[in-house]
Order: C-alpha cells, then structure tokens, then sequence
C-alpha cells in the first residue's frame, strides 16, 4: 500500500514538474504576449495541481493534506483569475495580439507588437473608447482574447 | 568547498555596493527609496545566514522534532525587528516623495535643486 | 519592588505610555499637554537618577526579568544620567517655550500626530541613552530618527521636505551601517549585551572581523551625528524646521549618536583591538580639526541665522569629538561636559532665535537690524549664548573649554598644536557672533521694513531666560556637571574613582 | 549540501535581479521587480531555516510594499528621468564598501558551520529554556515576545511612528472629495468594479484572508507566525477589498477613525502590560508575575501583547495604504 | 522519495530562473507583470516541496500567505493600469480641450 502511494505520488510529482518546465520553457519561447499567457496561465494551474496532488498523497492522514487542499483550492481560484485580469488589462491598454500565418507574413492591417507604436495605438484605443471610458462596450467580446487566430483563420483562407 | 561557504556573504556584499550605488548614482527619489530598501534587505541577509546549522530545522520544537539541532532564533529575532524597522522607513520616505511632487511637480532631486536655488 | 527600583524602566515607559493617549484624545490643546507633563515627569525621574548615578554607583535593571546576557538589560551610569537629563530637559524647556510658536506652524490637525512624535522622539533618545544593549540602540536609534524625520518635515517651507527627504536616506545609511557593525560583533562574540561584548571581545583572535565592526560603528555614527565630512544633512534640517523643533534636536540629537560612539568604542573596541586608541585618535583628530574650522567659515558667510548656528554647532561637535579622541580622562570629561554645555547653550540660543522669528517673521540676519533696541531681552539671551559659544569665563562653554585645553597640555607638543587650533577657532566664533550684534545693536532698522516695537511674549521669554541663566549656574557650580562627566570617564577608562 | 545548491541558485537570482532594478527606467519595472526580489529573498530565508523570517519578508516585502509603492507610484511620477550623473564617485565609493566586507568576511565562520561562536553562547540557553519556563513550542516567538520583549516594543513604536508620519504628511484631504455623490462614484475609477471575474473572486476570497490572518496570529505561538505578520495579512486582506471596490467603499469597511485607534490601541495595549507587571512587583515587561504561575503568566503575557502587536500593524498598514489611495492627484 | 521531491525542486527552480529572465528581458510591461505572477505561483510549489523535503511539512501555511500575496500584487498592478489609462485619457482630453 505503501509503495503503491509512493510510485503514485512519485508519478504525479515529476508529471507535475515536467508541465511546470513547459510551463517555463514555453514562457521563454513564444513569440508574444498573449501566447506567453497563454502558456504561464494553463501550466501555472495545471502544474500546481498535480504538484500538490503529489505532496497530498504523501501527507496520510495527518492536518497536512487540508492545507495542501487549500492551498490546492486557492491556487486553483486565483490563478485563472489572475491571468484573465492580466490578459484583459494588457488588451485595454493597447497591446495588440500580433501573430504570424503559415507565410510568416503579418496579417493585414496587424502591427506588430513593437512597444514603440503601443503608445500611440494606446493614445488611439483610449480615443476609440472616450464615449464609455469606464464601462466597456458590452457588444465588444472583450471578455475572451483572441484564442489562437492562426489556425482558424488558416482554415478560413483554405 | 571552502569559498562556497562563505557565497552567503560576497552576495550581501554585492548587494550592499548595487544599494548604495543606486542611492548615489540615481536622482529620482523613488528609485533612490527602492535603492534604500534594496540596502537595508542585504543586512537581513548577513544575519540570517549566521543562523543556518547543518542539518538543523526551524526552531519550532513540536512533539516529532525534540531532539534535533535547531538553527540559532536569535538572529530571526532581529531581523523580524529590522524588516518592519525597512518598511516604515520606506513608507515614511514615500510619503514624502508624494509630498515633493505635490510641492515640487518633479521627483528628480537636480531640478528640485535649481528650484531651491533660483529662490 | 520599590517605585524607587522603577525608576530606570519608567523614565522610558512615561513617554511611550503617553504617546499613543496623545495621538487619540484630538481635543484642543489636549496634545500638548500631554507632551510636556509626560516630558516633564520623565525629567524629574532622570534628575533622581543622577542623583543616585553621581555617587559613583551603576544601576543595572533587567528588562522582563531575564539575566544579563539573555534578556535586555538597562545599564545607567553617571554618562547616561547626564545624557537623559540633557535629553529629558531640553525637550520640556522646548515643549514649554514652544506652545505659541508651535501653534501658528503647526496646524490644529496635524497636531496630535506631531505632539506624540515629539513624545516619541524624547523616549528613542532616552532609550538609546539608557540600554546595555548594542541591538537595543540600533531599535531606539530607528524610533529617535524617523520621529525627528516627522517633526522636521512638520516645517511650513516646501524647502522642508527635500530637506527631510535627504536626512533620511542619510540617516538610514547611518543606522544601517550601525547594524552591520553590530552584526559582526555579534558574529564575533555570539552576544548582544554591551558590557558581555566588552568582555568577550578580547578573546577573539581574528580582530579583521572586530576592526571592521568598528569601523562600520564608527561612520555610522558620525553620519548620525553630523561628524564634518558628513553633516551635509544637518544644516538645512535645523533651517527649516519649526523653530521649537530646531531648539530640541539641536541641543539633544547629534550628541546622542556621540554618546553612543563613546559608550561602544570605550566600552567593547578599547579592551579588544591592541593600540585602538590610535586608530581612534586618528580617525577623529583630523575631522575633529577640519570640523573646527569648515564650522566656523561656513557660520561667517552664512545670511540665514537658524542656518548659521547650524553651522556652529557643526563645529561645536568638532570640540566633542576632538575630546573623545584624546582618550584620556582629561579629554572624555571635557568632551562629556561640554556635550551637556553645548546643549544649554544651543538651546537658549535657538530659543532666541525662535522669538525673533516670531516678532520678524524672517531669520535673515539682515533684516534683523535694530533688534537690539526692539527686542532687548530676546537679544540680551542671545548675546549671552554667543559668549558661551566662544567660551567667554563665567559662560558654559569655558568650563568644557578648559577642560580640553587640559587634556591637550598633557599631548605634549601636538597638545600645543591642539590648544592652537581650540584657540584659532573660538576667534573665529568671536567673528560670527559678532556679525550678529553688530547687525542687531549698531544698524538702524531699514526704511521700508515693518517696524517691530513690542518684545516677545512673556511666555517665550521666561523658558529662553531659564535656560540662560541654569546655563550660567552651571558655568559657577560645575558639581554636578563636570562631577558626573569626570565620574563617566573614570568609570570608562577603568581608572579608580 | 542541499541547502548550499538551492541558496546558489537563490542568491545568484537574487543578484541578477538586483543589477535589474539598478538599470531599469521605468519605475514600475523597478517596483515589480522588487517584488521579484523580495520573494527570492524569502524563498532563501525558508532554505536557510527562518521560517518566521521567510513569511514576514513575503508578507511584507512583497506584498504590503509593492503596494505601497504602486500607490505612491500612481500620486507621482513614472519614469526615472535623472540624467546619467559622474558614475566614478559612487562605483569607488560601493566597491570600497564591497571591497572591505568581502576582504573582513574571509575569516567569518563557514555557512552552517555548527562550531561557530554565534551556536555556542547565547542560542543554546534559548533553545534549552524556552520548553522550560515559557513552554512555547515556538522558540523565535519566545524570544521576540519575552526574552527580548523590550525590543518587540520599540519595534511596535517604530511602526506607530510610520503611521504617524504618514497621517502628518498626507493627512486629513479636504472633506469634499470624501463625500463622494453617486454620479461622481461612477467615474471614480479607483476601483476594478467593472472588471466582473476578478471583482467576484476577490471579494470572495476576503474573508478567507482575513480568516487566516487570524489564525497565524493565534498560532504564532506553535508553528511561524505572530503579531507582525498576522497584522500585515490581515491588512492584507482589507487592502484587497479596497483594491476591488474603490477607496471610497474601502474606507467604508475599515473607517479612517477605526483604523487609528487600533493603531494607538495595540500600542497602549503592549505599553500597558509593561506597566501592569510593574505594578504587580515584577520588572517592566515581566510576564511571570501576571498570572498565579510563571509560565502561565508568560502564555498570558506573550499572547496579549502579540494581540496588541497585531493589532497595531494591521492598523498601521491598512491607515498608511488610504492615506496613499485617498490622496488625488492635484 | 527523497531525490523525486529534489527532482521537482530543481525543475521548479529552473523555471523560476526562466520567469526571471523573462522579466528582465520581457519588453512590454505585462512580460514583466506575467513573470512576477508566474514567479510567486512557483514560490509557493517551492515552499510546499521544500518543507516536505526536509521533513517538517508544517511549515505550508507560510506557501498559502505566498499564494495570497501573489494575488495581490497582480491586483494592485491592474488597478495601477486602470488609473495610468484614465490619466492619459484626462490629459489627451486636456491637450485636445487647449
């Protein structure tokens, strides 16, 4: 019993710090900020849980997995929430998703995202939203960043 | 091995030089304040590293650790004092960055200098 | 336990029991009088101290109850008595004196917060003054600044805050380098207590460590204590702080950080590092002379006159530090005392000046003419302050003068050399507060500027005149002082009473 | 040997990130990264066995400060354009501070070196009495709240001071801005109401903070924590709750006057207990004699000024932080 | 189950120092606000294995005030955002009023 916890735990653990590297790693390598994002923000949760899975299994049945859970269920809320916020504040002030298609060429009409510009495109994004500067346009699907538009606009074109 | 030891304090001593660099070296008043903070943090780090025991834990002594080595609580003790002693300090001295630019409309120490000057 | 046996722990607990009461209870006026009956209750309690110091006998009161090492101890002798007393003394006879002039400068709101900093402060300095251990100064030292940074920039000039602003990056790297000081001792010796320091320093067999924990001990404190080289803060705090303000930090806080310099330096450095007396001779000789007379130039050039005794007092520390560096009990008692005399002095001094700023509302000195004829007694208190400050016989300053001067004769001929440069910069002090009288007696008030007939209040003058004259008292029976700075500097040299 | 990898790879971050905050020019970078900074030093306390030291430096480094440098940040200004100065004085200056302590550090005891003098006066009696008279399991608390209890109260000054400063400088703002009209509170974009997820789940999780602010606080005496950094969670957690609805509603939740008497109340509170035992024949500060048995005397005594502690830093922090987010931009 | 908890240890230490460099390097300001976020979630990982690996698991109350105060941080930067835009929002509307 003892050791089929251990292997389990042992599992999740290295599971949980290969998904924290690709979380790093990913980080570094992705060409622009929202990709970054995306990758910090599923890996910062994903390798949270099976990290404190792991640890949880360990604990028996002491006070120390509720922490863990806690910790667990804390991470979990926040987390998300914290780069949904992150995402929606840096797409407000002006930074603008930028990726590349299959030709490597920028989409028209796409800047791509040089600081230098972000402050006038701010100045202009502020302008554009002068008649409701606080309450967004509920129309505007700014809830959601743009998700990956490379593949589905490639599907489009095809 | 006998240099590894002692990478605790070459780091206080680097962090000791970027501080008072920055204080130096730096005119805006909130980065000299970061740099202050920055100064004042190398000092926790000369003491706590004193109180590190090998193969010792925290000194809390529950009911499953009574006869372990503990590492010394003294020097826990003081720098808990000399962390909250650091951010009064920096919240006293942003204060009174606020109150300059109120006063002064600019947090650059030369131009609030030729400001005292001209009058 | 008597009340008696109190008395260490409550001349501190006094003040820091008030304090919180004053900043609460917002009604009018309420503050203030919190302050002084809590400042003036503490200083009684720190005369029955020297009372009892000044029979040669050292009072030791264990904090919580824990032994000497293991918990903090209080340990009060005839140099922390006189300490608290000069302390405890100068910030009632300011907090008295400063009622009416504090009340146009600092606002009816921002009173509670200021009159319980001041509590504050008095009880940071007291606090240093009167523990036996090296951490405890660095917390007291920490209370005794940032209270001084919030009665500073209390100022009404915008000139204030940039002013403050600099004496706390200054005087944060001053303390700091204190702690790191005291972080090596203690990674040396393992303890924190002074006398246990003391004691124990001398078995070190590595000194690099202890020579550089003095060495951080030492600039840190000479930042604190506007030793020359460092002091660029110190001007432009006393300048433009409210003037009451002024009259308390000039006369008690640079010379605290002094106090700590000898009480760390004879107490742990001397018995541990062999020819120790050397290097502190030659670290404070030097910038004890240059101190001397960058002072005194800088008073004579300087139109300001809160400004100008500023700079005196740059110099007047001078004298305090070339005292602690001759190391022998001549030297330390004249140091010592006039620590205690210059702090009367600059005191009644700063007083005067306040009234004038009162009744002229500039401190320029040149727009002070015919002060003289207007204000004859303010004036009269600041004439005899400006003797005092050259050390004129029958004034404070000759007693600590003399006692310098004995020391340096026993130097043999660089004492000379000393006694020289003691000489050389009282005549430079003649000329700067000759400036001043010259101005104020021998120049008709100018035609455009308004004219000021009536004196200071009475309320102001009574306080400036008190101080005037214990400072003359204490110049004619010089028991008490120069007893218990002799009594301080037997008991640190080690030498028999 | 573990300990030294981890502290090799800390330290060395913690230098990088150093160097980084010297050269940005932008201030909010700097702020960030400080905050960066801040936890690596925290995660290097825990290696080094400090635990209570490691959760106040993330409580209070990383947390409270980067807030308050944010808040003063937004009331001044963003960049750092200070003009390059001479860089000799200061790079000869530092390198001679550097080059003195690293030159006086080569014969400093080894990292974890147990035959250090440092292990063999003072800690020994600590770590022996502490079961013995004040029966604590947390010896760190032990010696903050009684063996060296003198100190705790200086330090709870110090912080009393901070916020007396702060109220002196940016004290009381002219009521017409406090009596904010509804139409006005619209506009007043202090507050992340309109940001619908994050205002939800941080208001949801206020208590949840607050909670466990007091629970470090009353288990200061059996696993890391105490007066200090229950008070700064606590803080905290009221500071969250200002972030997410607006300085007004903040202020609203912790009144201006609320938060300044718990300041002078903790204070008065740990003062009090000095003076008590003095009147009850012990020394100040003394808990042995406030109960009928010393160690019971001393549970009393840690625990109450600990209260007194906390409540004084919650105080402080929650007053210093609408000091800085009242203050309108003029 | 030793050298597994070590194993996560380092791997969470290289991603710290790979958040790291990407604050330092990240040119927009959000790099550098995601790398402080990514940093103080992976702290908390940090604590947690840590206090396991030296056997003392009750110290894991200190990674949830890591957590809490991570969450903070980055709440505090959105608020300093919101009021950075409506500043520069005020003064186009000043320059464009002149």
């Amino acid at each position: 019993m003892h050791l089929l916890l251990d292997i389990l735990s042992a599992m999740l653990l290295l599971s949980g710090a290969f998904f924290v590297f690709v979380g790093g790693f990913g980080v570094m390598r992705m060409p622009e900020f929202y990709t970054r994002m995306h990758a910090a923000s599923l890996t910062d949760t994903g390798g949270a849980a099976l990290i404190l899975f792991g640890l949880m299994l360990q604990g028996g049945f002491t006070l120390i997995p509720l922490k863990l859970a806690a910790i667990f269920l804390f991470l979990f809320l926040t987390s998300p929430t914290a780069s949904y916020a992150l995402a929606n504040a840096a797409l407000l002030s002006g930074v603008k998703p930028a990726c590349r298609n299959e030709t490597g060429k920028a989409f028209p009409g796409e800047q791509p995202a040089k600081p230098k510009p972000k402050r006038k495109s701010a100045s202009k994004a502020v302008k554009a939203r002068k008649s409701a500067p606080v309450k967004p346009p509920a129309g505007k699907p700014a809830k959601r960043p743009a998700k990956k538009p490379t593949k589905k606009t490639a599907r489009k074109k095809s | 091995m006998a240099v590894l030891g002692l990478y605790n304090y070459f780091v206080f001593a680097v962090l000791l030089m970027i501080g008072l660099y920055c204080l130096l070296a730096r005119t805006n008043i909130i980065k000299s304040i970061i740099g202050l903070s920055m100064f004042q943090s190398a000092v926790f780090l000369l003491y706590i590293s004193m109180d590190k025991v090998d193969g010792g834990t925290a000194p809390i002594i529950q009911e499953g650790v009574e006869n372990q080595i503990f590492a010394n609580p003294l020097p826990q003790v003081l720098i808990l004092t000399a962390i909250v002693v650091g951010i009064s300090t920096t919240a006293l001295a942003l204060a009174v960055a606020v109150r300059i630019r109120e006063a002064y409309g600019t947090i650059e120490e030369d131009k609030i200098q030729e400001m005292d000057r001209k009058q | 336990m008597t009340l008696y046996d109190q008395l260490p722990a409550l001349v501190v607990a006094v003040l820091l029991f008030t304090a919180p009461i004053a900043y609460m209870l917002r009604m009018h006026g309420f503050p203030w009088a919190a302050a002084t009956a809590a400042v003036v209750t503490s200083f009684i309690v720190a005369c029955s101290l020297a009372a009892t110091a000044i029979g040669g006998e050292t009072i030791i009161y264990e904090m919580g109850g824990w032994p000497a090492p293991y918990g903090i101890v209080l340990h009060i002798d005839a140099l922390s008595a006189l300490m608290a007393m000069l302390i405890t003394g100068a910030s009632s006879a300011a907090l008295i004196f400063g009622a009416k002039s504090l009340a146009d400068e600092v606002g009816e709101e921002t009173a509670p917060a200021f009159f319980a900093a001041w509590l504050l402060c008095t009880a940071g300095l007291v606090g240093m003054v009167i523990t036996g251990d090296a951490f405890n100064i660095f917390v007291f030292m920490e209370i005794s600044s940032l209270s001084t940074y919030v009665l500073i920039s209390a100022g009404p000039d915008r000139r204030a805050l940039i002013s403050t602003y600099r004496y706390i990056v200054m005087g944060t790297v001053g303390a700091t380098f204190y702690l790191i000081g005291v972080g090596f001792l203690y990674m040396v010796t393992g303890t924190l207590n002074t006398a246990d320091l003391g004691a124990r320093v001398g078995q070190v067999e590595d000194i690099r460590l202890v020579l550089v924990a003095a060495g951080f001990v030492s600039v840190g404190l000479a930042v604190k204590a506007a030793v020359f080289p460092l002091h660029s803060w110190m001007p432009n705090a006393y300048t433009f702080a409210p003037n009451a303000v002024t009259v308390f930090i000039a006369a008690a806080s640079t010379k605290v950080s002094l106090y700590v310099l000898i009480r760390v330096d004879y107490a742990i450095f001397q018995n541990s590092i062999a020819n120790h007396e050397v290097q502190l001779t030659l670290f404070l000789v030097p910038l004890g002379v240059m101190a001397l007379f960058a002072g005194s130039l800088l008073a004579i050039y300087e139109k300001n006159l809160k400004r100008l005794l500023a700079y005196s007092s740059v110099s007047q520390i001078g004298y305090i530090a070339l005292g602690i560096a001759m190391t022998s009990v001549a030297g330390l008692t004249g140091a010592i005392v006039h620590m205690f005399n210059h702090g009367l002095i600059k005191g009644g001094m700063f007083m005067a000046v306040a009234c004038l700023a009162l009744r002229y509302r500039t401190v320029n000195v040149a727009n002070l003419a015919g002060a003289g004829k207007a204000m004859p007694w303010t004036m009269a208190a600041f004439v005899m302050g400006g003797l005092g400050l050259i050390g004129v016989p029958l004034t404070p300053g000759f007693i600590s003068k003399w006692y310098l001067v004995l020391a340096a004769l026993e130097k043999g001929w660089l004492g000379a050399l000393l006694v020289a440069v003691i000489l050389i910069s009282s005549l430079l002090a003649v000329i700067y507060v000759w400036k001043v009288i010259e101005v104020a007696y021998f120049r008709e008030p100018r035609a455009n500027a308004v004219p000021v007939t009536e004196e200071a209040p009475m309320v102001m003058l009574i306080p400036t005149w008190i101080v005037v004259l214990t400072g003359i008292w204490f110049a004619l029976d010089t028991s008490v002082s120069v007893g218990l700075a002799s009594i301080a500097a037997k008991t640190l040299l080690g030498v028999a009473l | 040997m573990m300990t030294i990898v981890f502290s090799l790879f800390l330290l060395t971050m913690l230098v990088i990130v150093a160097v980084a905050i010297l050269r940005t020019e932008n201030l909010f970078t700097a702020v960030m990264l400080s905050g960066i900074f801040s936890l690596i030093m925290a995660a290097n306390f825990f290696v080094l066995d400090a635990a209570d030291v490691a959760l106040t430096e993330a409580v209070i480094g990383a947390g409270i400060s980067t807030v308050l440098f944010l808040g003063a940040l937004a009331l001044t200004a963003e960049y750092d354009r200070s003009p390059p100065v001479g860089t000799w004085v200061p790079l000869l200056t530092s390198s001679a501070l550097g080059g003195v302590i690293i030159f006086a550090t080569f014969q400093a005891p080894r990292l974890g070196d147990p035959s250090a003098i440092v292990h063999q006066h003072v800690a020994p009696w600590y770590l022996e009495k502490t079961p013995e008279l004040i029966d604590v399991p947390n010896v760190v608390t032990a010696v903050l709240a009684s063996f060296r209890g003198y100190d705790t109260l200086g330090e709870v000054f110090v912080v009393f001071t901070a916020c007396i400063g702060v109220m002196a400088l940016l004290g009381r703002v002219r009521p017409r801005r406090d009596s904010i009209k509804e139409g006005e509170f619209k506009k007043a974009t202090d507050n992340l109401r309109h940001h619908l997820i994050p205002r939800v789940v941080g208001k949801m999780l206020v208590p949840f903070i607050v909670l466990f602010g007091l629970y470090v606080q009353f288990h200061g005496d059996f696993g890391p924590g105490g007066g200090f950094q229950a008070g700064a969670l606590v803080a905290a957690g009221v500071i969250l709750y200002s972030l997410v609805e607006g300085g007004v509603r903040g202020r609203e939740l912790v009144p201006e006057w609320f938060s300044s008497v718990l300041v002078a109340l903790g204070a008065f509170t740990y003062t009090s207990v000095g003076v008590a035992s003095m009147l009850m024949g012990g020394r100040f500060l003394d808990y042995s004699v406030l109960a009928h048995d010393p160690v019971h005397g001393q549970h009393l005594g840690i625990l109450v000024i600990e209260a007194g502690v906390g409540m004084t830093v919650a105080g402080v922090m929650i007053t210093i932080f609408h000091a800085f987010s009242r203050r309108g931009i003029r | 189950m030793e050298w597994i908890y070590f194993v996560t240890c380092i791997a969470i230490l290289i991603t710290m120092v790979l958040a790291v460099v990407r604050g330092l390097a990240g040119p927009t300001i959000f790099d550098r606000v995601l790398a402080v976020n990514m940093f103080g979630t992976k702290t908390v990982l940090f604590i947690a294995v840590i206090s396991f690996l030296t056997g003392r698991p009750d110290f894991l109350d200190l990674a949830l005030a890591y957590a809490l105060i991570n969450f903070i941080g980055v709440f505090a930067v959105l608020l300093f955002f919101q009021s950075r835009e409506v500043r520069r929002a005020a003064e186009a509307e000043r320059e464009a009023g002149k």
